[in-house]
């Protein structure tokens, strides 16, 4: 991928001018991103305008490319298998003739992965819902609880994919070339990482786009964006979702005060 | 001793049971226990049954009197917590912040785990749609999947499960609380 | 809130913070809890007197229900305890407790003493590329793995070995049973 010879990009994580990695593999893999895809277009998975997510899929991993996000040779997988699948829409009869049958089931097997997938994430969902209420029980002498933190069930975590989109949008406001250019300037990513930490140190949430400086060069919006990947890889900070196409709400998990919760003290 | 005696002493002895151990404790356990205790005097053919339902009375006790403690059937056992309500001031004693939940995707790894157990890293993965080695490897470190053998096929490859410290963080008796994949299949359909 | 029901909720508050302490806790301790936890709302002006005639009548509850709980006064403090009348079945219990499972490290530990025995710290210690010291006490101490004599080499170490009841808990007849060394490596590393 276009990233590994990208090493000496400028983006810098600390004095040793290392490249900065966001590992994906702690993210989410390529299902998520065709469903989050899917989403995006509010239709039911069996009527995915197959042509557009395609398009739309292969956009997104140019752009984690460009990022640095490594993305796994899964995602690279899939897309191959979209693209196959547009060929065949585009033309009428394949060059190399191809069982249509075989060709079917392969769409079939892929939108019945989508709908497992979808399954599989309402029952991690569920999960959640369970291990919040269990976390609030304590037994007896425990030093620090087995579960885990409330949330409002309203709210959801927000994915890679959605960040990333989320992104996209950030710097498709710039008046600058549409590609992303080597910036000149040196951004690093700790610096941009204090940043963050410094702006949600009052405990209250701060919206996506309220992270990232109106006006600053293309480097430091990258810079920054890693540095937002990195602190939520390292569970120090997390973003919420408000619905499928909401608002994005980042808040430190150093904090007390919590996204959405009503929770009285009683 | 009258029967009504007895009763409130089973009720007190499987109260004294829960409050020392420090994980459920299941209805055998309490009637093995409870039998060897009493030893001669006292009811020598306690059964399971009159043990839930002292458990169940117990449970009746503690809501009468609003009570901050609760019996909870966790991992196929019985076991004494405290009610949600109480958590903040308890945080507020052990000074301790909400731990981390699991990260999304160990989550879903983990959900996949627990509906399709036994099952393998190559099933998972087809599922997941991405290799679920990481993952696998967090919530092993978590001890909330283990290796429960291995599957007749090619390569013999290792399946996976829950453990019952996966019931005990999700607060679950069993895996049949678990809502099914049809209620799932269900919801998305509606 | 009606005078009653703010004192069931202080008398439930105080119970659930002496269940989750793991020492006593003073009425000092107990008033600036509580008050915090209310913040605002509640009982503004709750004092030490008040507080403590709420661990009174709380143990005045216990003991009306008959129940295995006390409210003890121990070192200036409260805590929370069974009567000695259950002493006899809470050691039954300890007893027969199953052993809490084992961590990676200690696992991974104990395969390395299971494969290499007789071994020493400073093999474990190469072989593992950090120190067993606490992995070794841990097995030690649930009776996993033994001293089976002394190596003769420089400082003469103990050798250590695996028990009888190594065996008993991981289900072998004996040794010779044990998977081979790339089998477990891959259960640890799967």
């Amino acid at each position: 991928m276009r990233a590994s010879d990208r090493r000496d990009d400028p983006i810098v994580a600390d004095e040793n001018s290392t490249p900065f990695l966001v590992h994906t593999e702690s993210f989410d893999g390529p299902l998520d991103l065709l469903l989050h895809l899917v989403r995006r277009h509010e239709v039911a998975i069996e009527q995915v305008p197959l042509a557009q997510i395609t398009a739309e899929y292969v956009e997104t991993l140019e752009l984690m490319a460009e990022l640095e996000l490594e993305p796994a040779a899964e995602f690279l997988e899939v897309a191959a298998t979209l693209m196959r699948f547009k060929a065949r829409a585009l033309l009428p009869r394949p060059a190399v003739p191809e069982d249509p049958e075989l060709a079917a089931q392969e769409e079939a097997v892929l939108l019945q992965q989508l709908v497992e997938h979808q399954v599989v994430r309402l029952a991690a969902q569920q999960l959640r819902h369970r291990e919040n209420q269990a976390a609030a029980v304590w037994f007896r002498g425990e030093v620090s609880p087995a579960g885990i933190e409330a949330t409002d069930s309203e709210i959801v975590e927000a994915d890679l994919f959605t960040l990333v989109t989320a992104f996209r949008n950030v710097v498709a406001g710039l008046e600058e070339p549409a590609a992303f250019e080597v910036p000149r300037e040196e951004f690093s990513v700790a610096e941009c990482s204090a940043e963050i930490r410094a702006k949600l140190a009052l405990g209250v949430p701060v919206p996506f786009l309220e992270l990232f400086e109106s006006g600053a060069p293309r480097g430091k919006l990258i810079a920054t964006f890693l540095a937002l990947l990195d602190l939520i890889r390292g569970s120090m900070v997390r973003a919420f979702q408000d619905g499928p196409l909401g608002t994005i709400l980042v808040f430190s998990t150093d904090a007390d005060d919590d996204v959405g919760t009503n929770e009285t003290t009683a | 001793m009258t029967e009504s005696a007895d009763s409130v002493e089973l009720l007190s002895t499987i109260e004294a049971v829960l409050y020392a151990a420090d994980q459920p404790v299941s209805a055998d356990r309490l009637v093995e226990l409870v039998s060897k205790a009493c030893d001669g005097d006292g009811d020598a053919n306690l059964d399971v049954d009159t043990v839930r339902s002292a458990c169940l009375e117990l449970e009746e006790r503690y809501r009468a009197n609003a009570s901050a403690l609760q019996v909870m059937e966790i991992a196929r056992g019985y076991r004494l917590g405290t009610r949600p309500h109480f958590d903040a001031i308890i945080r507020l004693l052990r000074q301790v912040e909400r731990p981390t939940q699991l990260s999304l995707p160990a989550l879903e790894t983990l959900a996949v785990v627990a509906y399709r157990q036994p099952t393998t890293i190559a099933e998972i993965h087809s599922i997941r749609g991405k290799d679920p080695g990481a993952a696998l490897r967090r919530l092993r470190d978590l001890r909330l999947v283990r290796i429960t053998g291995r599957r007749r096929a090619v390569g013999r490859p290792f399946t996976y499960g829950t453990t019952d410290r996966f019931l005990e963080l999700f607060g679950l008796r069993d895996l049949t609380e678990l809502p099914s994949e049809e209620e799932f299949q269900e919801l998305l359909e509606a």
